[in-house]
């Protein structure tokens, strides 16, 4: 099993979701985190006091899923979360040494 | 571009002022009225209560309504138009909306700048409060009219031609409606009545943010993103607000403490009353559940369909509003999905909706009875007043209309309407002010 | 079974309004008594005052108390309430607490629908006001009442069991104790006074407080979850808007702009003042740290303790009520662990203490040298009046808790009276509402 | 040492009280006066809008202004000052203001524990209206002012410490200048004109601001960390409330619902519309971008600048009042990190500034066309009522500084002013108060 | 070392992190994550406008264990955080090359 | 390739971005998580109502590296992160077997 982690620009979440859920992926785990990168954050002025603020809000997705889908899953990704401009964003594929659906107690791809 | 729209607008303003400095002649009135303070006392207040439905009652009731990334963008509406508009109605627009009347169409030039307008009463603009009081009240009127507007290009409109439509808007659509139903223009004349504002508030700004949404084009994602409101309690706060200034706007449209204040405001009351419960009971039934932001609506529709017959009624033709309006503004509104244009926080369904009605059942309930200075209904006997209420509502709906999409296409002339796409993504607050909301 | 619920209360009120459509009857009353505008606009401004109290006011001091999965629930109480019983006020809850006697024991019905509730002056409510302002007025209090009570159950009632209850409870608890100490009734009669509603409005609301917290039983994890207050400057925004609004509240109920309206309103804001400061400072030298909730809860409970003296009192028996306030409520929340229920919002600690404490409080300081339509008080040498206070609180405190806990158990059969375990734990917005707080 | 300052505060409380108990005598006064049942109206309603503007006004506007782990903190600040200089106000504060005149320097004590002042009117201070009115209205001055100030040391101060300076400032700044230009001390005898506080309320705040903000040095991270307002929508619900409750504090200082009334009102809407108008494009043009903060803040400066002009002046006056407001007070901001001290909340750039503008202003434009009871001003021909304006400026700046300076001084020897360098990295809420804004 | 992260419902939070610490586990930390998966969102309704929300409020809680403690973690986790009913969560395991405490520079087991 | 895992405390978030920067680090995800450790929470008092809140605010920063760097950027996290006081918090290394650009679909070192 892989541990597949996509850093996507936050409005693609939804578009994502359901090209995963197409090629057959049940399950998906998101977080909002902040990026840094080489796309650029944005300005603030309060009271002529100025902020500039180097952070850009991403959404991580954690998809864990049995070998023979790493490639589905990571050309899903890929396509649906590219718009071709900077911070498009990271895929990182990790291994997974073990899954348990805490519900069954069951393990390994039948958990995910 | 916009940068030198600021230059223009702050040179137009300063030259303005230049020429206007001077304390005001001393009225010419004679001041044989007297001023009554308890009178005053409540036109006062309920030019605060008004002042407080606008800032911060309906920016906040509009900016809990959109998604997070607009909030502020959306209180500035409120608080420019308010600043703003203000600023006209003291040089030009008072004097056009309530000058000696030329022709039953526009108040003439003589009060530019409140020349003449003083603290002794006007005969026929309140006998027993300062003129001035009376000018007051009306500028809080004139205020948040267009801002009721702003909440259907609500999240896509460039600041700088929300700004100037609405100065254009407050003097070439309200002065004139002002004029023709308070002033003593031709509507007056034809025995129009609108206690507080149906048709020269709701209606015009209903009818105005129709042409406003179609003319701007939907939001991007509307229909399919998630587009909640991003801070409910917000809403209900300016809800709060509302349903209390609401008291000052239609009681203080009696310009006194008097009788016909107190059965304005009980009115007043008791159609939000009922139009809370029934939209409430509408949603249940329709859908299953009561929602908090339907009691909210449901408030904010009886009290706008209330507003031109407040004065001329009795508590039970009140809850007859009330109930209509619930029902009536509710269904108008889910049922907008079929029209297909994007009026993002429901100005025409409360507001275009409610003001119809409400005119329409002005001319329906209204009894001397209740205000000899008022008329009697088509219930009381009198369909020729109810025709006129008919005529009303037609002839403000299209003038407001007309001249809307004339003024928005002048101004799409000059600067565009709409915020660039990549904007709008980012939102307004950062796009337009350079500010986060929270932090 | 909630929509059925639904579709019963709206075929109900249809049928209300139905039958009593038409202009009320010009009032019968001689016109003797003469309109004051002053002391018109300050009864007007006042229920404005007392309207701003209950919403936005104790909506979001409730709201942001609770867990914000419940913020919706909490507030849409406030204004379903407000809007229920105002309806039901008009209709006939008015004329049960203040139409013309029957026996001590209840107003007639002579005054259903508003029937000759007209804006001439009537000679007892406000010989200088319209009758329909001191209807009005007094409408507010009705409204507030019990959505006070609402605290106590809040994150885990039913929403249509909380309608009917409150509807209920507005007929059957608060009207006839209105009517026994404000319209005539038999502990007028005795001598009883009560300002501004220490026991019609603060005992009877924190009795049945106590009864729906035992009857309803505690939340879940009440004792082991975290339950913070989701959102404490929305509660003091709340408190502001509150104390704002009790001015209205005291200083209203001297039915004019007079002496004893500034002399309440003074008493007010020094038991407030003294109540915030002394809770503070009980809570320093208790806890080693002052809270801002703390302070909050101190200015209510000093207001809600000096309600039925202030129109009777001076300035310094208004700053001991306030400390008696805010040390005793403050022990009072900090001891109910002992007792083992879960008053969720502190009613009973502020609302049931605070009254009882005002209404003795009453009997040991009023002074006709500050009030000469009041009475003296046991430090006057008056104990006969003292004793008729106590008499009061017992009879009060009895009559809210057993009518309320009937209420109950009559509802429980028809509907039940708590959200299910998995709707409680989801929270009340999603559950009841179908609608989130925040997005 | 907290809780041993909580213990000595609170026994002090109880001794005062204990000490004063009783009904204060009945007024000596003769009745001769009348009670004007409209102006006191007008007085009561005008006293509950300032205390909406300290509290939750001035409270959130500040309060949205900090970082989040603040907010509780600078909540706390406004309601506990508004309670503690409320009780000072009643047992001494009065008397020094407005108490019978001592060598033009200080008022006496005849009025202690309000003893003396009843509900008869006072020949000077408002004779249409109740003493009572009158003290009560001038509270709400007294308990704003030192509140005004806490937004130079948010963020900062130890609560304790807070708690102490703005008790003393209350007593030794606030009270005496009162005295001297409102209660008959010697600047009002030498002719100086501060209608609403520009100079009482406005520069001495402003000027104990910035040296509140030199003494207790920059704020952590000043300069290198984000210290954005963390809430933007609750400030902007703070100026919405200031604005409304300005109407109070400018049209309740004519004592009554006159002419003088409403001609403040027009001017301090109007200065503060154009402050945000002005500001707004001062920015525009400065930074290429309209912040909503800027409006709100152009707003705030505008009707403070106007305060002590709003009764003398019309409406142009007005304008170019609001315009100078928020050109100046823009710039003064900006150009703050120039001079390298952290007035947190820029009390200085606006108080400070607006006060001294309004000052000068109204020794200008003051007119006695506007108000046979005021003065003519430059503009007018009178260089020596200018002159006494400018004497005012000085005093009122110099006599703040220097005692602010020394109440610092004496008691960073009693506590320390400033919390520790981790309780500030906490932040106030937790380290102070053991509560959480948000959870 | 290991790196157990367990996706759980919130409410079991606080039941789980003390049946952790009873096993001697010192440290861990959370993570507030909306979920996907089998277990069905909820309905909103705005103005007659309804919204299906799909994801779900979830909790993330990782520890980093010693290989010895990692089948005691994952027993506890699985017992604690069931309630039975769908959405219990998942855990997965995965293999952690370093630790290192910033405060000390400790390395290894003695770093958790 | 490696992903360096650091919870550190909130307010040197800056500090060690721009130590990353510094030494030639392009981009990095942040997180806004609750630790849970030796270092003890704080207390909340509510109308007499007592709760001991055990968890702490903490960041996550996660980045993604070349093997060559590792060393670089755990020397300069633990520099940079470290008060002393408990709490500073816990870096983490695991394997990362796989990076995708999305934007480019490059993959490994360049992709990061
Ligand atoms: N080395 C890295 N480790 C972890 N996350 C990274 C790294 N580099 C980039 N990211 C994440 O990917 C996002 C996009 O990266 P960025 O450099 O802005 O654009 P692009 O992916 O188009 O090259 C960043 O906002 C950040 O969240
Ligand atoms: N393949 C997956 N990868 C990552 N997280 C998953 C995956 N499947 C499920 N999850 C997470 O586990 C949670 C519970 O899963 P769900 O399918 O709803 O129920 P259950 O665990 O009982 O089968 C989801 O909300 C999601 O956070
Ligand atoms: N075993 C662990 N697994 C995951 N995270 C941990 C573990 N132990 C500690 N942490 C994280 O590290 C943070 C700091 O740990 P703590 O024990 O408080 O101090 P220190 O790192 O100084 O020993 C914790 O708040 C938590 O977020």
């Amino acid at each position: 099993m892989k541990l597949i982690e996509a850093i996507i620009k936050p409005f693609k979440l939804d578009e994502v979701k359901d090209a995963l859920l197409e090629i057959g992926i049940q399950g998906m785990t998101v977080t909002e985190v902040k990026g840094f990168g080489r796309q650029k954050g944005h300005k603030e002025t309060y009271r002529g006091q100025e902020y500039t603020i180097e952070f850009v809000p991403k959404v991580k997705i954690e998809v864990a899923v049995p070998d023979s889908q790493v490639q589905r899953v990571l050309d899903t990704i890929t396509r649906t979360a590219k718009t071709g401009s900077i911070g498009d964003g990271k895929i990182f594929v990790r291994d997974l040494g073990m899954a348990v659906r805490i519900r069954t107690g069951e393990t390994g791809d039948t958990a995910l | 571009m916009s940068t030198r729209l600021a230059v223009v607008l702050g040179a137009g303003l300063g030259m303005l002022c230049a020429s206007l400095v001077g304390v005001p002649e001393a009225s010419a009135q004679v001041a044989a009225l007297k001023v009554d303070t308890g009178d005053t006392a409540w036109v006062l207040m309920s030019s605060a209560l008004v002042l407080v439905m606008l800032v911060p009652g309906l920016a906040l009731f509009y900016g809990g309504l959109v998604r997070s990334k607009n909030v502020l963008g959306t209180i500035m509406q409120s608080f420019m138009i308010l600043s703003v508009v203000s600023l006209l109605w003291i040089l030009i627009g008072y004097s056009l909306a309530f000058g000696p009347d030329k022709g039953g169409v526009i108040g003439g030039l003589d009060w530019v700048g409140l020349n003449g307008v003083g603290v002794d009463p006007h005969p026929t603009y309140g006998p027993t409060i300062p003129h001035q009081a009376f000018m007051f009240f009306q500028m809080m009127f004139a205020a948040i009219t267009p801002a009721l507007i702003a909440g259907a290009f609500a999240e896509r409109k460039r600041f700088s031609a929300m700004v100037t439509f609405s100065a254009l808007w407050s003097l070439f659509v309200y002065a004139p409606l002002a004029h023709w139903i308070w002033g003593g223009g031709w509507l007056a004349k034809l025995g129009a009545l609108d206690f507080a504002g149906g048709a020269v508030v709701h209606i015009s700004s209903g009818a105005a943010a129709l042409v406003c949404a179609i003319v701007l084009g939907k939001r991007r994602g509307y229909g399919t993103d998630y587009m909640a409101p991003h801070n409910l309690p917000m809403t209900l706060l300016g809800t709060g607000l509302l349903w209390f200034g609401w008291f000052g706007f239609n009681g203080g449209s009696a310009l006194g403490a008097n009788g016909v204040a107190i059965s304005a405001i009980v009115a007043t009351h008791t159609a939000a009353s009922m139009g809370a419960v029934v939209w409430c009971l509408a949603e249940w039934m329709h859908r299953g559940k009561p929602t908090v932001l339907g009691v909210a609506s449901g408030a904010v529709a009886g009290l706008a369909t209330v507003t031109p017959a407040s004065g001329y009624i009795g508590p039970f033709a009140a809850l007859l509003i009330g109930a209509a309006a619930g029902l009536a503004c509710y269904f108008a509104i889910v049922w907008k999905g079929r029209f297909g244009y994007d009026d993002s926080l429901d100005v025409v369904g409360i507001h275009g909706v409610g003001g119809v009605l409400g005119i329409l059942a002005t001319g329906l309930f209204a009894s001397k009875a209740i205000n000899s200075g008022g008329a009697d209904g088509l219930l009381y006997g009198n369909p020729s007043f109810f025709g006129v209420q008919v005529l009303m509502v037609v002839v403000v709906a299209v003038f407001s209309a007309v001249v809307t999409f004339l003024l928005l296409k002048l101004i799409d002339g000059m600067t565009k309407l709409r915020v660039e796409p990549e904007e709008e993504a980012t939102g307004l607050d950062l796009s337009q002010h350079n500010e986060r909301a929270y932090s």
